[in-house]
C-alpha cells in the first residue's frame, strides 16, 4: 500500500515538472519582425561566424573573426553599407562538429543573423548544412578547403573561397614534381575529408610517398603521438615532409623534429592550413629552427610583404581598430573574407535579402577585389572561389617570401578535377581606394 | 577531587541510549574493573571516556578536570590514555614503529627512550620481537605490545578495554600480572572493563557491574566477590 | 633500436603518470577517497607556476612556487571541503559516491576558473632545458634534457617521500593514520591535521607532475585531463594503496601506452588504459603491490 | 493496483498531448531545448536507476550514450532500418554492453567503478578513429528526415524537423519514464530498493544481489544507448566529440542535483542544464562579460551547484522531506 500512494506521488511529480518544463521552454525566444528579412533592420546587419575561439585548433584561427570584426567597424566607421552598420556575431566551436551545431543554431534562430561568413573547418560546416541549408541562411567564404563545398547541389547556400584542398595537393604535387623530383616524400595528414580531400589529390596527379602518417583531430598535443610521427619519418627514410594539419600539428611535427634532431635535415612543405608562421612561432618556440628555411603554401600575399597595396591597408586598419593583434595570416584572412563579405552585401542593394546576396555573388561576385592572388571562381554554376597557390619560404625571422625571391609571385593554379597543374603569373583587381569597397 | 568522577552518565547510539546514569568514582591510584556481559555498554563507556564519541549528558573529570567535549589525541597529552578493544596495534607497522607511536607527540624524547626501554624490560618479548611487522605477533604479544605503546605516553589515567580477549588463559594470567605489577609500580589509576570478572576482580581495588547500559552496583571488589547473589546472576561462576 | 626508442618515449610519460598515481594514492591511503580533483589541483598550481615564470622570467624559481601552491591547494580542499563532506553527508544513499562526486565537482570549478582568469586558449610554459634528444653514435633518441629532468624530478619526489615516510616521525604518523586513524588517536596522533598533510603531499606530488610535463606540450584548464585517468590507471595497477606500486604502475602504463602507440594505433590507447584497467582489477584485483583490503563489495 | 496503472498511463498520455500540442505554440529553438531537455531526462533517469536504486556509480555513461548513437545511425545509414528500429537496436546495444559493463561493474565498489567506468568514457569514443566505418573524429552524418506528412498535415502549420525532433524525443521521454515507473513498482524494483536499503539483509533473504546489479547496469544502458541515439538525432551526426568526458560529467551533475533517489527530479536535473547555459549566456552578454567569463560561467555555476548539493542535500531535496516526518518522532 505504501508503494501504490508513493508512486500516485511519483506520478504526478513527473507531470507536474514535464509540464513546468515546457512551460520555460514555451516562453518565446525572441520576438519576431516579419516585414523585413531577418538580420536585417534599417540601420544593421547582422552577421554571424563560427570558430575555435578554444581548444586544440584555436591558436591562430582565434583571431581570424577579431580581425574581421575590425574590418567591418572600419567599414562602418566610413558609412556602412548603404547606410547599415554590419555587426558581427562570434561564437566559439572549439573545433568540434557537435558545439558548431550548437551554435549555428543559436546564430540562426537566436541572434537572427542575416548571412553566416568565414565559418571555419571541415567537419564543422558540414555537420551544421542541413540545418543552414533547410533555412536558406547564405554561408559565406567558409574558412576550409574542402572540395565538397563547391557541390552547389549539395551546399546551395555555401560560398568556398579558398582553393580546395584537392587542388591544394595537385599543386603542391606540381610543385614537388617541378622542384623536387626524385626526392623521398612523407605526408603527414589530419585524417578527416580535410586529410582525406588532400589524398584524393596527391592521388590525381601521382604524387608518390615513401610513408604517409594520418593522425585523429586533436590528437597532435600527445607528445607520444609525434614522438610516433618522428620515428615513422625517420624509418621511412624521407628527405621531404609535407604536412597538411593544423597550426597545432604544424608546430607539434616542427618541436618533435627539433627533439629528434632532423634539424636540416629535411625539407618541410607546410599546407596552407597549418603555414602561418608567426601562429608556430608563438606555438613552438623551439621549432624556430626547423621553420627557417620550411616551404609554405598560400594564396594570399605574404602578411609581411607591406609592398602589397592590400597588405599595407589591412596592416593600417590592424593598427588602428584591432588592438593590440599582430598581424599575421589569419589577420589578412579575416580582414580578406571581410572585404569580400562588404562587396557582397552592397551588390545585394539597398533592401537586401537572403537570396538577393546570393544571386549578387553569382552575378558579379567574379569581379570583387581581394588579396588573393589567383582568380575568384563564383557564377551561377559555380561556388569555388580561388584556385590556385604560390609557394614562399619562411625566413630565421618567421617572415615569409616567394621561394625565388621577394615580389616573385609564381602561382601554380589548376581545378577540381582531372585538369593539368598549371604556372602562370599573379592577376587581380585593384585594391579600392582606402580599401572601402565601391562595387 | 582527585580521580576518576564518572556522574549521571549517558552515552546514546543513535536512538538507543547505550550507557544511561551511571555514576562511579575511581580514586588516584585505584584500579576499576568494569564488570558486565557483552553489550552491557562497557566499550561504549570507555569510548566516550577518551573522546572517540559523544556523550549524551552527565559529567567525567579526571583530577578535577573535564574530560568530555575533547579529542583522544589530546586527552592522551593530559594523561589518558585509552587502549581500545581488540589488541590494539597497527598490524602494518613493526614493533618498534608501533612502541614509537606511544611517544610521538612528546617533546622530552629522552624520557621516551626511557620509556621504551622500560617497556622493554617489562615484556622481554617485545625486545624479541623489535623489527617484525605487528602482524606477526601472537595475540598476547599484541596485548603487551598495545599496553607498552600506551606506557610510552606516560599515562596517569589508563582505559583498557578487555585486554583479555581471545588470549589463552595462561596468558591472561600474565597480562594480568603485569597490569598490576604496573599501577603499584607507576601509581598508575587504571580502568579495566572485562567479561572475564573473576581474573579482573581478582586484582582491582573497587567493581563496577553494569547491566544493559545501567549501574547494578559498585564497591570494593572483595565485597563483590563474596557476594553470592552477584555471582550468580552477573559474575557468572 | 625502434624498441629502445619506444622504451624512452614511454619511460618519461611514465614518470609523470607515476607522480600523478603517487598523488591519488597518497589521497587513498589518507582518506579513502579517490581525489578526481587531483588533475584541476595540478592544472591551478601550474598556472601559478606559470604566472610565476612571468614575472620573474625563470623557470626554476617557478617549480618550487608552483609545488607550494599545490600542497596549499590540496590542504585547503581537504580542511574546507572534504571535512564539511564528511560532517554531513555521511548516510544516505550516495555517501558512498559522495566524495567521488564533491571531487568531480571541484575539478569542474578549478576548470572554470582557471579558465575565467587565465583564458582556454593555450599558454606555454616553458623550461630552459633544451628539447632535443641526446645523440648516441650518430642517433638521436627520442630523450632529451627535458625528459631527463621529467625523470630525475619524479625521482627526487619519490625519494623525497620514501624518506619522509620510513626515517620522520611524520611519515610514522601519515602511515599510521592512514592505516588505522582510530588507533593513532589514541596514541596521540592528530589525524585530522595529519591528514591534512597527507593530502598536501599528494598536491605537491601533482604539482610537480603538472610542472614537469606541462613545458612538453602547453597549458590549458584542461590540458591535464588525461593524466587523471592515466594516473588513475597506474594506481590501480599497482594496488591503490602502495606507494611503490604506484610508480611502477606509472611507469608499466607509460611505457605499455608508448608500445601501444608504435606498434597497434594511435586511437586505441586510452581504450587500452580501459582494458587493462579492467584486466587488473579481475586478475589481480589487489593490483600488483596492493595490501590486503579488498576493493570489492563485502 | 490495476486501475493505477491505468491511471497513470492515462497521466502519461495526457502529458503526452500536452507537449505536442505545445509544440505549435513555440518557435523552433525552444523546440530544439525542448528535444534537448527529453534527451537529458532519458540520460539522467538511466544514472538515477543506476545509483540511486542500484547503488552504483558510473562515469562512463557518455560512452554508452555514443555505443547507443553509433549503433543507431550505422543501422540507419546501412542497413536502412526504419528510425524507430533503428533508436531500439541502440538501445539494445547499450543494452549489451551495459550487460557485459555491469558484470564487472558488480565486482567493483565505488571508487574502483568510477575510475574504471571514467577510463571508459576517455577510452571508447576515440575507438571511432580506429574503424573506418565509424567515420573518424568527424563522425557520421544522421539525418531522419522530415515528419511524416500525415502527422504534419494533421497539425498544420510550418512542421519543421526540430519540431519533429522535439515530437519524437517527448515520445520517447514519456514511454522511458513510464517504463521505469513500472520497472521500479516490479518485482525488480522491489529487489533493488532491498539491495540498497540493506544489502546483507537482502543477501540473505535469497536475492542475488550481483545478478540484480547486472540487471540495473543493463536497463541503465539500454537508456543511455537511447538518450545517445536520440542526440545524434538532433546533432544530425554521431561524432567523438559529441560523447566527451563532460558529457559524461554533466550526466552525473543532473543526476545529482535532482536528486539521485528520485525519478521524478531529472526533470529538475534537465531543465536546470539546458537552463543555466541560456541564463548564464544571456548575463554575460547582459554585462557585456569578456569571452573568457561567458564561456566558464556555466560551468562555474554548475560545479558550484553540484559540490553545495552533495555537502548540503546529497539525497536530493525529495529524499529531505521523507526524513523531516522521521525526525519529528525523534524530537
Amino acid at each position: 500500500m505504501l508503494v501504490h500512494r508513493s508512486t500516485k506521488r511519483g506520478v504526478f511529480a513527473v507531470a507536474v515538472a514535464a509540464v513546468a518544463a515546457l512551460a520555460v521552454s514555451a516562453l518565446p525566444a525572441q520576438a519576431f519582425s516579419p516585414h523585413s528579412e531577418v538580420g536585417v533592420t534599417s540601420t544593421t546587419i547582422k552577421l554571424g561566424i563560427t570558430v575555435p575561439l578554444t581548444g586544440a585548433a584555436a591558436p591562430g584561427y582565434n583571431k581570424v573573426p577579431y580581425a574581421m570584426k575590425a574590418y567591418f567597424d572600419y567599414v562602418n566607421d566610413n558609412g556602412g553599407v548603404n547606410g547599415r552598420k554590419i555587426q558581427l556575431v562570434i561564437k566559439d566551436d572549439a573545433y568540434s562538429p557537435i558545439l558548431a551545431k550548437s551554435v549555428t543554431n543559436d546564430l540562426i534562430l537566436k541572434d537572427k543573423v542575416f548571412a553566416l561568413v568565414g565559418t571555419l573547418g571541415t567537419a564543422n560546416n558540414e555537420a551544421t548544412s542541413k540545418f543552414v541549408n533547410d533555412k536558406g541562411v547564405p554561408r559565406l567564404f567558409v574558412n576550409t578547403g574542402f572540395s565538397g563545398f563547391a557541390n552547389t547541389k549539395k551546399y546551395p547556400t555555401t560560398y568556398a573561397l579558398f582553393p580546395s584542398y584537392y587542388m591544394e595537393a595537385k599543386a603542391i604535387g606540381g610543385y614537388l614534381d617541378d622542384k623536387f623530383a626524385g626526392k623521398k616524400v612523407a605526408l603527414i595528414y589530419q585524417d578527416d575529408d580535410f586529410g582525406i580531400d588532400a589524398l584524393a589529390g596527391f592521388n590525381q596527379v601521382g604524387t608518390k610517398f615513401v610513408a604517409k602518417i594520418p593522425y585523429a583531430s586533436g590528437s597532435q598535443t600527445d607528445p607520444t603521438v609525434v614522438g610516433k610521427w618522428i620515428t615513422s619519418i625517420v624509418t621511412s627514410g624521407a628527405d621531404t615532409v609535407v604536412l597538411f594539419g593544423v597550426s597545432t600539428a604544424t608546430a607539434a611535427a616542427l618541436g618533435g623534429a627539433y627533439k629528434a634532431g632532423l634539424a636540416g635535415k629535411v625539407q618541410w612543405i607546410l599546407g596552407s592550413v597549418g603555414a602561418d608562421p608567426t601562429t608556430i612561432k608563438t606555438l613552438a618556440p623551439t621549432a624556430l629552427p626547423l621553420l627557417n628555411g620550411a616551404i609554405a603554401a598560400s594564396f594570399l600575399p605574404s602578411a609581411n610583404d607591406s609592398a602589397d597595396e592590400y597588405v599595407a591597408q589591412f596592416q593600417k586598419i590592424n593598427t588602428q581598430y584591432n588592438k593590440g593583434a599582430s598581424f599575421d595570416n589569419n589577420v589578412l584572412v579575416g580582414m580578406n573574407a571581410g572585404m569580400l563579405a562588404v562587396q557582397a552585401l552592397r551588390a545585394a542593394g539597398t533592401s537586401p535579402t537572403r537570396a538577393k546576396l546570393m544571386a549578387a555573388i553569382d552575378a558579379s561576385g567574379s569581379k570583387f577585389a581581394s588579396a588573393g592572388f589567383a582568380p575568384l571562381g563564383w557564377s551561377k554554376s559555380s561556388h569555388i572561389g580561388y584556385n590556385g597557390y604560390w609557394f614562399g619560404r619562411i625566413a630565421a625571422d618567421a617572415t615569409i617570401a616567394p621561394v625565388d625571391g621577394a615580389g616573385k609571385y609564381v602561382l601554380y593554379t589548376t581545378d577540381s578535377s582531372t585538369g593539368a597543374v598549371v604556372k602562370s603569373a599573379i592577376a587581380r583587381p585593384a585594391m579600392p581606394a582606402k580599401g572601402l569597397p565601391t562595387n | 577531587m582527585s580521580g576518576l568522577l564518572v556522574k549521571n552518565f549517558s552515552v546514546s547510539h543513535g536512538a538507543i541510549a547505550a550507557v544511561k546514569d551511571l555514576s562511579f568514582t575511581v580514586g588516584k591510584g585505584e584500579l576499576a574493573a568494569i564488570i558486565g556481559s557483552n553489550g552491557a555498554g562497557k566499550t561504549t563507556l570507555l569510548r566516550a571516556l577518551s573522546g572517540l564519541i559523544p556523550h549524551q549528558s552527565g559529567e567525567a573529570s579526571w583530577n578535577g578536570n573535564s574530560l568530555l567535549g575533547k579529542k583522544p589525541e589530546d586527552l592522551v597529552r593530559s594523561g589518558v590514555v585509552h587502549v581500545s578493544e581488540g589488541k590494539s596495534v597497527i598490524p602494518e607497522l613493526n614493533v618498534k614503529e608501533n612502541l614509537a607511536l606511544g611517544g610521538i607527540w612528546r617533546k622530552d624524547k629522552k624520557d621516551v627512550a626511557l620509556a621504551t626501554e622500560e617497556v622493554c624490560e617489562l615484556f622481554p618479548r617485545l625486545r624479541e620481537r623489535l623489527l617484525q611487522s605487528a602482524d606477526t605477533l601472537s595475540g598476547g604479544e599484541r596485548q603487551m605490545l598495545a599496553i607498552g605503546r600506551a606506557l610510552i605516553a606516560r599515562p596517569e589515567l589508563l582505559l583498557l578495554d578487555e585486554p583479555s580477549l581471545g588470549l589463552a588463559p595462561l596468558i591472561i594470567e600474565q597480562i594480568f600480572d603485569a597490569i598490576n605489577q604496573l599501577r603499584h609500580k607507576l601509581g598508575l589509576t587504571v580502568v579495566l572493563v572485562e567479561q572475564n570478572a573473576m581474573s579482573a576482580l581478582k586484582i582491582a581495588d573497587i567493581g563496577v557491574i553494569i547491566n544493559v547500559g545501567s549501574l547494578v552496583t559498585s564497591g570494593p571488589s572483595q565485597e563483590l566477590l563474596a557476594d553470592a547473589n552477584l555471582r550468580a546472576a552477573y559474575l557468572g561462576y | 633500436m625502434l624498441i629502445l626508442d619506444t622504451f624512452l618515449i614511454g619511460l618519461s610519460s611514465g614518470a609523470i603518470y607515476a607522480l600523478m598515481a603517487l598523488a591519488l594514492v597518497l589521497v587513498w591511503r589518507s582518506t579513502r577517497v579517490v581525489n578526481f580533483a587531483q588533475a584541476g589541483q595540478a592544472i591551478l598550481s601550474t598556472y601559478i607556476g606559470y604566472e610565476v615564470m612571468n614575472r620573474t622570467h625563470n623557470y626554476w624559481v617557478s617549480v618550487p612556487f608552483a609545488i607550494v601552491a599545490g600542497a596549499a591547494i590540496a590542504a585547503f580542499v581537504d580542511a574546507v571541503l572534504m571535512r564539511a563532506l564528511e560532517k554531513r553527508s555521511h548516510k544516505g544513499s550516495v555517501s558512498e559516491i559522495a566524495p567521488v562526486i564533491a571531487t568531480l565537482g571541484l575539478l569542474g570549478l578549478i576548470r572554470s576558473l582557471t579558465g575565467m582568469i587565465w583564458g582556454n586558449a593555450y599558454l606555454q610554459y616553458t623550461s630552459p632545458a633544451s628539447g632535443k634528444g641526446y645523440e648516441i653514435s650518430h642517433h638521436t633518441i627520442p630523450f632529451s634534457p627535458q625528459n631527463l629532468i621529467i625523470v630525475i624530478g619524479a625521482l627526487v619526489v619519490m625519494g623525497v617521500f620514501a624518506a619522509v615516510f620510513k626515517f620522520t616521525n611524520l611519515g610514522l604518523a601519515l602511515r599510521a593514520s592512514s592505516f588505522q586513524p582510530e588507533i593513532s588517536r589514541l596514541a596521540g596522533i592528530r589525524v585530522d591535521r595529519i591528514r591534512t598533510i597527507g593530502w598536501a603531499f599528494a598536491g605537491a606530488a601533482g604539482a610537480v607532475a603538472g610542472a614537469l610535463v606541462t613545458p612538453t606540450t602547453y597549458l590549458s584548464p584542461n590540458s591535464l585531463d588525461l593524466l587523471l585517468v592515466s594516473g588513475f590507471v597506474a594506481a590501480v595497477i599497482g594496488g591503490l594503496d602502495s606507494l611503490i606500486g604506484a610508480v611502477l604502475g606509472g611507469l608499466i602504463l607509460g611505457v605499455g601506452f608508448a608500445f601501444i602507440l608504435q606498434y597497434i594505433g594511435t586511437s586505441v590507447t586510452f581504450s587500452a588504459a580501459f582494458f587493462i584497467l579492467i584486466i587488473v582489477l579481475f586478475l589481480r584485483p589487489r593490483g600488483i603491490l596492493g595490501s590486503k583490503i579488498g576493493r570489492r563489495d563485502a | 493496483m490495476r486501475k493505477s496503472k491505468s491511471l497513470s498511463a492515462l497521466i502519461f498520455f495526457a502529458i503526452g498531448l500536452f507537449l505536442l500540442g505545445l509544440s505549435n505554440f513555440v518557435d523552433e529553438l525552444r523546440a530544439y531545448q525542448g528535444a534537448q531537455v527529453g534527451i537529458y531526462v532519458i540520460a539522467i533517469s538511466s544514472i538515477i536507476l543506476l545509483t540511486g536504486f542500484s547503488g552504483q556509480i558510473s562515469l562512463g555513461h557518455g560512452a554508452l550514450m555514443a555505443i547507443g548513437g553509433y549503433s543507431a545511425v550505422l543501422s540507419y545509414n546501412h542497413w536502412h532500418f526504419p528510425m524507430l528500429l533503428a533508436f531500439t537496436f541502440g538501445a539494445a546495444v547499450a543494452a549489451l554492453a551495459g550487460f557485459i559493463l555491469g558484470m564487472a561493474a558488480a565486482r567493483l565498489s565505488g571508487p574502483y567503478l568510477a575510475g574504471t567506468t571514467l577510463a571508459l568514457a576517455v577510452g571508447l569514443p576515440s575507438l571511432a578513429n580506429q574503424f573506418h566505418i565509424l567515420g573518424g573524429e568527424q563522425g557520421l552524418s544522421f539525418d531522419i528526415g522530415e515528419a511524416p506528412k500525415w502527422i504534419a498535415d494533421k497539425t498544420g502549420g510550418d512542421f519543421t524537423q526540430y519540431k519533429w525532433f522535439f515530437w519524437i524525443s517527448v515520445t520517447c521521454t514519456l514511454f522511458t519514464m513510464w517504463f521505469i515507473k513500472n520497472l521500479l513498482q516490479s518485482r525488480f524494483g522491489r529487489t533493488w530498493r532491498a539491495v540498497r536499503g540493506n544489502p546483507s539483509a537482502a543477501a540473505l533473504s535469497g536475492i542475488n544481489i550481483g545478478r540484480s546489479k547486472v540487471l540495473a547496469f543493463t536497463v541503465s544502458s539500454a537508456l543511455a544507448g537511447l538518450a545517445g541515439a536520440l542526440l545524434a538525432m538532433i546533432l544530425g551526426l554521431v561524432a567523438p566529440m559529441a560523447f566527451t568526458l563532460t558529457l559524461s560529467f554533466t550526466l552525473v551533475t543532473g543526476a545529482v542535483l535532482a536528486g539521485v533517489s528520485n525519478l521524478g527530479g531529472s526533470i529538475i536535473g534537465a531543465l536546470v542544464l539546458v537552463v543555466i547555459p541560456e541564463i548564464t549566456d544571456a548575463v554575460a552578454t547582459h554585462l557585456g562579460g569578456s569571452e573568457k567569463i561567458s564561456a566558464n560561467l556555466p560551468g562555474l555555476i554548475t560545479s558550484v551547484l553540484l559540490i553545495l548539493t552533495v555537502i548540503f542535500a546529497p539525497n536530493g531535496p525529495q529524499l529531505h522531506k521523507r526524513n523531516k516526518s522521521g525526525k519529528a518522532k525523534t524530537q
